[in-house]
């Protein structure tokens, strides 16, 4: 296989730079031939995840830094975001779309992620942080239904 | 995002341009309802028809705008929402928390 | 002063992926307070710079990275880009406007990154290829000229 | 970039939209005018209007273009640059090498 087309991105945690990994991710998606409603779809996954990582992992510490990485291949993306925090439960995530939670004003950036792209992954390692691994692959044809996915 | 008000009969109509995400459209949104619930106008008609898309924080405004409006005895319905934006509300579920409609001459009455 | 905003982009040497690092800029550009005509000129002189590393340095080896770092500060913008070639004699540059090379097909990068910021500097270090810095002030009012810039 | 030709009398007119940068818009315009000088298309005139802008490589092309169409005894002529694609041609100067045109009106009975 022929190697990935690569673009890394290190960002202090600051709300105003999840644009520019949001538009990085967008062009990435179109280099591997996602159209563009697709195209920002995955960036709006990525951008949740980026979104986290600095709210969440980080505490919006602009001192931190939020590292992403993205390889975009022919016909599939993936990225990577890792945080410099200190974890989370993700079995503990509540439905945002539950009648309990449905009138939360947070909660769903996770939902988002998963309908957005075909794999969602959380890794926590001690000292290096959540790296959260998102992956798109390019539907074939008209078919709105992910046949082959393993998701 | 940007952001203009039209005043139509009892209903402020505030028609969105762009996008609703963090640090900057959210943070419009908030002011615009805050500003309009403040001066005393309780229908509030959000027309979505130029938004883009929304992100997590931009959604999570919504609600707390309808929930703002909500305890000050006000109502902040929707028009037009399409493409992603209406993607957004399907998946959250919040289509069936918001009322929703496609026509400003339906909504205006309905309040 | 404030700490600055900050990006680091690294990019396999692909043309294809300048228009990440062009979009990075304008984003950025946008955070520094330039608007949209001021950010178009920072995006398109980072992406000069871009394209002679990947081109020039590079030799379009996709092995070979270029590092690009952007800082936006209130009312400026700088960007460093880095490659891993071999250096140039910016001296020995001709000018592209000479009716000597007005008919040449290439030629004129350095000249328009010249125009779009105020500062453009060149380093070479052995073992550490070409560094371009690209400085940009945001100018006050509506003044066209460029007053107390010292390019 | 995208492109369509139109054929107004002898010449023949391509429309431009989007961007002329490496890698892309650049292919696209070379493919084109070659496309048409090698069907004997010799008058060929530039509709600019919808281009955003242009990088060094775009630039270099349309030069490329004039150059290639002279040696095959055509011309390439230029209409409607504005904005930062005018910018352009006046800062490389190539404002003086080409023939450029404000108006279709003008420009087609000129070849
Ligand atoms: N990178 C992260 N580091 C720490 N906690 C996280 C991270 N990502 C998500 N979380 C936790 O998961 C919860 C759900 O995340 P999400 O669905 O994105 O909604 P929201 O961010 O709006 O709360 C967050 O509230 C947070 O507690
Ligand atoms: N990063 C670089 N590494 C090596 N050589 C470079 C680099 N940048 C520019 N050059 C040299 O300077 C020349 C002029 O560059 P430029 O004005 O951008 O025009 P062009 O790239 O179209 O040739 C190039 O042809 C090249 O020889």
């Amino acid at each position: 296989m022929a190697s990935a087309t690569t673009v890394k991105l290190v960002i202090s945690s600051e709300v105003r730079l999840v644009d520019v990994v949001h538009s990085a991710s967008e062009t990435m998606a179109g280099i591997a031939g996602f159209d563009e409603d697709q195209s920002l779809n995955v960036g709006l996954a990525v951008r949740e995840a980026v979104i986290n990582a600095i709210v969440h992992g980080n505490k919006r510490d602009p001192s931190r830094r939020v590292d992403v990485v993205l390889k975009a291949r022919p016909r599939s993306i993936t990225a990577q975001v890792r945080d410099q925090g200190s974890g989370f439960d993700i079995d503990a995530m509540q439905d945002p779309t539950s009648e309990a939670n449905i009138l939360n004003t947070s909660g769903r950036g996770i939902l988002m992620m998963r309908a957005f792209v075909d794999d969602v992954g959380f890794k926590y390692r001690e000292g290096r942080g959540t790296e959260v691994t998102l992956k798109a692959r390019l539907k074939r044809g008209r078919r709105d239904d992910n046949g082959g996915s393993e998701r | 995002m940007k952001t203009t008000v039209r005043t139509v009969g009892e209903v402020s109509v505030v028609d969105l341009s762009g996008k609703i995400t963090i640090g900057e459209g959210d943070i419009i949104l908030r002011d615009k309802v805050h500003e309009l619930l403040e001066g005393g106008h309780k229908k509030i008609l959000l027309n979505l028809e130029k938004v883009s898309y929304m992100d997590s924080a931009g959604i999570g405004e919504l609600v707390a705008c309808f929930k703002r409006a909500r305890e000050k005895g006000g109502t902040v319905k929707l028009l037009k929402p399409s493409g992603k934006v209406e993607d957004l509300l399907q998946l959250t579920k919040l289509w069936e928390v918001f009322e929703i409609f496609g026509e400003e001459q339906q909504a205006i009455p309905s309040f």
